[in-house]
């Protein structure tokens, strides 16, 4: 094990596939010479040169198409968007042809293709800069979406989606990359996407969430331990596949559910476990599955606001309290 | 020769008001092409006559094709929307022919014959329009979808302008790996006005990628003359980016075959893109479902085209005046191009339509050891 | 009362308001010379000329920011597009700018803009061409979502929406166009947005529903009248505002739900309504809400792929025997 | 004057290195502008000595303004992305001020001085960098979106190319009116390779909008050089569209406010778009989080820049050159901005934070009767 930023993991995920795949690519705005916006391609440039480490225009439809033909005629794009927010600019491609090649083609054009950069909020960049992206990626068949909320995750994920064939949408948290963990010393250390994992074991009310948002999860675990209640925290790391076995697991042995999320909450990712855990543990259930998301408002720039909107541990110690009715 | 306008044509309305004697259905653009009018065409564009037949044969299979899928669309057998090529046929032989079967073609909606001209099989075409097994995309993609990736033809795409950033990946790969394939990318005039071709047609010129963006300029998008959504000429819009520029007449396939021949040639020597706009014209409605002419073109604009621009008529012409074809010999052609139409009908109508398992099919490439990605709650096929 | 097709409506609504308010005027693809791709806007050239009624280039972000500005300006724009399957090109505009802007201005810039067209499929026009495209608009906080399935529904909510002082995306069914229904002779004529209606009353079990999938719910409570079952349908006309007071009596009233939609089911419009049943009426639920919705594919071209995909009456008599535990 | 390219310059990379003495800090671009060598300035622009004086005091605002937002950012009053326009102060002097006051003024993110050349109280412009409830946007929107419908600043936008549509549509406003009232919207260069430009400036040539887009060209989009996006220059990039183009020097106030005080005239009275490369430079990182220099462009680049192609020190000059201006005067001057500047943050510092109650208000500019429209299931305040 090794010590390392999340920033750091994903830089050794994207030199390691690179290094092991000739046709693995990176292209972005500012990811050669200016090591990406947020420094996650830094050396990658110097290492792999300008062919394999491209600065593009900002230009988010024609690159983002740019990676789903290079992909179709064989190469393993990743393409950086600065983020998400950005990427709204380029979901044509990724919608309508990443996600449907494979199929309108009768399998004749697997899309092995990463979009990656960063969703959510970080620290007061207002309404344009804030949003968090999931649901946009991961209601259309076809695209995968990952969401890791530590480096080891990071690292493992990024892996499996550069190898994967489908199209994947990664989304790396702004506020995490300065993160610190362990992160196995293996090269092929690949964590398979769909895998959700028991971040924290509890008995009485799972806390299921993804992202960014699992550190929130475990500081209101902390909180709820000094209470006297043992939460279990459920980090899906993908939210589609989706480790649906695990979220049965974890909500048969608890009986009591809280989402949280850091997006809005209509039709957030939420919304899918919360039905899903309707549908297929209806019986299992002690209380109503809870959620915890921003306000459902544009984010706002203000300090105070922005705290205001944001989930946080408080809400969802509340949350959990609610659903065990104490 | 193809015939490049050096300025930006800022006077394209008094132009058209100025120009009497038209010989090309583009009426809007005011050209009188004088290839048209050489006295050897063959000698003239370096392609023996015995080529030109079989560019010939080609556009009368296109043609039989497309009237064979016009046919069965009106009774019902294929679905959805269609979009028929006849009149451009020029520029599927034109722009395609000249190109090695490892270069690739990518495409729009409007994609049966480009397909045909790259190599796709006639049956393999028709079934897919027809929606069945055997056809190019297995049923499910349509004909605004067909794909072959056997002959490099990679659709067959429905967003106007969505194909052209494709187009550029695939010249990156080219780019990437150093290859000498050509990328040969259509698209139709109304597609220069989406984003996508500005922002493709300036990663083109920096990274130098290897395509050719041909706008199959029929003059209309739709119910949309092009001059209605543009200031300036089809041509004129490629000029900001740095990438060379070129017009040709596109209803004269000799005119548009040596064109692509020398810019194929020099795309594969020396790399980066070009943009062709390549001068055409629809004779049948948008699809299938408007009407020949609607309120946006005159009958008699229709009509002209028809009789002065079509693309088989003017190379027959040419190769009896030369005395290089004769009537039996056209009759044996077409009855060929026929043939072949019919036989691919007949092919498409016997081929059964897929197997309900294929609904579930090639959503996903990979599917992932953990993780569900089916979320309709139905019953699947074993294993998906 | 006048019989009129849904297409009829939609132009009536159009041209009375343009007549009402000198502000409003229609923008998109083919809606001029050509009356309107679909022949919505057929007459309307004529009659308002070509300030008002205006065929643009096929520039989707283009022309929906254009929309976007003229609303903050002052204008009442509407925009169509020729369906929202092309509107992916534009979301940018309407997530980012349009549903953002009064938040972000402080209130400053309303934006009284509809973006219209149809969503989701006709018949046999495949994967690119058959989304149904809800989700992404009801997702972001600041944007609303009409969904009209008769041409009554269709005048009144296409007039309230122009009126409204937010952004509307108004979708509309390529297959209900011809769709002929009694529609209220009254210039004034306004269905209120966030309003649902019962279609149909029944006392056994709810199918909640929205768009054209109305007239599958409609069929599919009549093929369970034979069977003795009374199904409640409630369609919810506008999807956000959502009346959430109508799908909670439908629900208390019967115990048991079925939603069915045309698009998705992963993060589809009823992963949030279940939601929202299981967080407010959890108690009252004798059975899981279960769902009816497109195969979770993109949509094939063969006809008789096409078929399966789709939801079906026969689907929802079976969600609704399960749920009644039949 | 206005220095006006008639060709598409493919050549631009050799122009560069041609060109060793250039007096303007673009060195990307090889020109050298000879107005900055005028014998008589006021004359030759045509403004008067006593106008010039206003547009000093105009730039030292907006220098100490930012110099203010600098240090507040510093100590952390200011959160988020703050992008400062210092060295750029002509861009927002030269090309609002020859506005009236019904005149609308659209922009990116890089806002400040913007909104303060249209007439947004210092104030409020602070206290938005603040996020207080006396900022313009009330606090929700912060530096990147500063907005005044009370004077027409329309924003303040967060997405690379994302305003220029917006202005579109105020153009048509004004269009539609049939008003003579003019739109400027600025840009940065790297928004020039945004599909939402090339739609945008289509849309505006056909129906002949009265809007003015303005490329703030300070040669780097981020860390990305203009040269290394695109093959041919700003200037040539607008030329695709059948819009009048033109260049100015944007590091002299005199040359862009003659520039734009003709181009406003010219759009209020025959209407239509015009397109305008105003080069300049930033003298700081690209945002507050950036290096000055950085990697991408050298330490001796902005050094010579900040000496020979200040704004500031350019027009101080000239006026002191021509003894319209004296040192005493010029303090006096400063002292003034740097007062406002103070007194800007002053303000910003005790305006109060926003009601928590303003985290629901405004996002539904219409509450309807029925349905519901927040989904956070949390307590909002009473009537929302
Ligand atoms: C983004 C997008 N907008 C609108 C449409 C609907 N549409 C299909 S074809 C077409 C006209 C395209 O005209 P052109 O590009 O000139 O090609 P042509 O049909 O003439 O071959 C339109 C508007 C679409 N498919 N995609
Ligand atoms: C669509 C989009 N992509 C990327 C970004 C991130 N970004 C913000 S500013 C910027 C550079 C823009 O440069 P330019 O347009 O030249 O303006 P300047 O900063 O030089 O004023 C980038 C890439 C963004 N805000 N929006
Ligand atoms: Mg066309
Ligand atoms: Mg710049």
């Amino acid at each position: 094990m090794a010590s390392m930023t999340y920033r750091a993991a994903l830089n050794e995920a994207l030199r390691e596939e690179m290094e092991r795949d000739p046709d693995v690519f990176l292209m972005g705005e500012e990811v050669a010479e200016y090591d990406g916006a947020y420094k996650v391609s830094k050396g990658l440039l110097d290492e792999f040169g300008e062919r394999r480490v491209v600065d593009s225009p900002i230009s988010e439809l024609g690159f983002g198409g740019l990676g789903v033909g290079a992909a179709m005629a064989g190469l393993r794009p990743v393409i950086e968007f600065m983020t998400f927010n950005f990427a709204f600019l380029a979901i044509d491609q990724v919608i309508n042809a990443a996600a449907k090649m494979y199929y309108m083609s009768n399998g004749q054009f697997p899309m092995p293709v990463v979009f990656r950069g960063p969703t959510g909020a970080a620290l007061q960049l207002s309404a344009q800069h804030s949003q968090a992206c999931e649901t946009y990626y991961a209601h259309a068949p076809g695209c995968k979406v990952v969401t890791p909320a530590t480096p080891a995750d990071a690292k493992g994920l990024l892996k499996a989606s550069i190898r994967d064939d489908d199209p994947v949408a990664f989304m790396e948290g702004e506020l995490l990359y300065n993160f610190k963990g362990e992160v196995p010393e293996d090269d092929d250390f690949v964590i398979p996407l769909g895998k959700a994992e028991v971040k924290r074991e509890g008995a009485d009310v799972s806390i299921i969430t993804h992202g960014k948002m699992l550190h929130v999860a475990l500081q209101a675990a902390n909180k709820l331990e000094e209470d006297g209640v043992e939460a279990e925290v459920l980090d899906l790391r993908t939210v589609r596949p989706l480790d649906v076995d695990a979220i049965l697991e974890t909500v048969k042995k608890t009986n009591r559910a809280v989402y949280l999320e850091e997006g809005w909450s209509f039709l957030g990712v939420g919304a899918q476990v919360v039905t899903l855990i309707q549908e297929e543990a209806f019986d299992w259930l002690d209380a109503p599955v809870l959620r915890v998301t921003q306000a459902d408002v544009p984010m706002p720039y203000a300090k105070n606001l922005e705290q205001l909107a944001k989930p946080n541990a408080d809400r969802v110690v509340d949350a959990c309290n609610k659903v065990l009715y104490r | 020769m193809a015939q490049t306008t050096a300025e930006p044509d800022q006077n394209a309305e008094q132009a058209e008001e100025a120009a009497p004697d038209i010989n090309s259905a583009r009426a809007a653009d005011g050209h009188r092409w004088e290839t048209r009018d050489v006295e050897d065409p063959f000698d003239h564009f370096g392609i023996p006559a015995e080529d030109a037949r079989g560019l010939l044969a080609d556009m009368l299979l296109y043609r039989r094709f497309e009237e064979k899928a016009e046919e069965a669309y009106a009774i019902g057998k294929i679905g959805g929307f269609c979009h028929l090529h006849i009149g451009q046929e020029a520029a599927a032989a034109g722009c395609i022919k000249p190109l090695r079967s490892e270069d690739y073609v990518v495409t729009a909606y409007r994609d049966h014959t480009q397909a045909l001209a790259k190599g796709v099989e006639p049956e393999a075409v028709m079934a897919e329009l027809y929606g069945r097994r055997d056809g190019a995309s297995g049923g499910k993609g349509g004909s605004m979808h067909i794909f072959d990736k056997s002959v490099r033809f990679m659709g067959g795409h429905g967003i106007v302008g969505g194909q052209i950033p494709l187009a550029a990946g695939i010249g990156w790969k080219v780019h990437y790996r150093e290859e000498d394939e050509v990328v040969v990318c259509f698209m139709g005039d109304a597609a220069v006005n989406q984003g996508a071709f500005h922002e493709t047609l300036n990663m083109s010129a920096i990274w130098q990628l290897p395509v050719i963006y041909v706008v199959e300029n029929n003059a209309y998008g739709m119910g949309t003359a092009f001059k209605r959504v543009s200031k300036l000429s089809v041509a004129d819009r490629g000029k900001g980016y740095g990438i060379p520029c070129s017009s040709v007449d596109g209803q004269d396939v000799l005119a548009t075959y040596a064109h692509f021949r020398d810019l194929v040639a020099g795309v594969r020597e020396q790399g980066g893109p070009r943009y062709v706009d390549v001068q055409t014209y629809r004779f049948r409605g948008h699809s299938m479902s408007d009407p020949v002419s609607g309120t946006y073109r005159s009958k008699a604009e229709v009509k002209s085209a028809t009789e002065h621009d079509d693309p088989i008529a003017l190379l027959r012409d040419r190769l009896m005046d030369a005395d290089e074809l004769d009537q039996e010999a056209l009759e044996e052609m077409d009855a060929d191009a026929r043939e072949t139409a019919s036989a691919a009908a007949d092919f498409a109508d016997e081929s059964p339509p897929p197997d309900p398992e294929a609904l579930y099919t090639h959503v996903w490439a990979e599917v992932n050891e953990h993780g569900r990605l089916f979320f309709d709650g139905r019953d699947r096929p074993e294993g998906l």
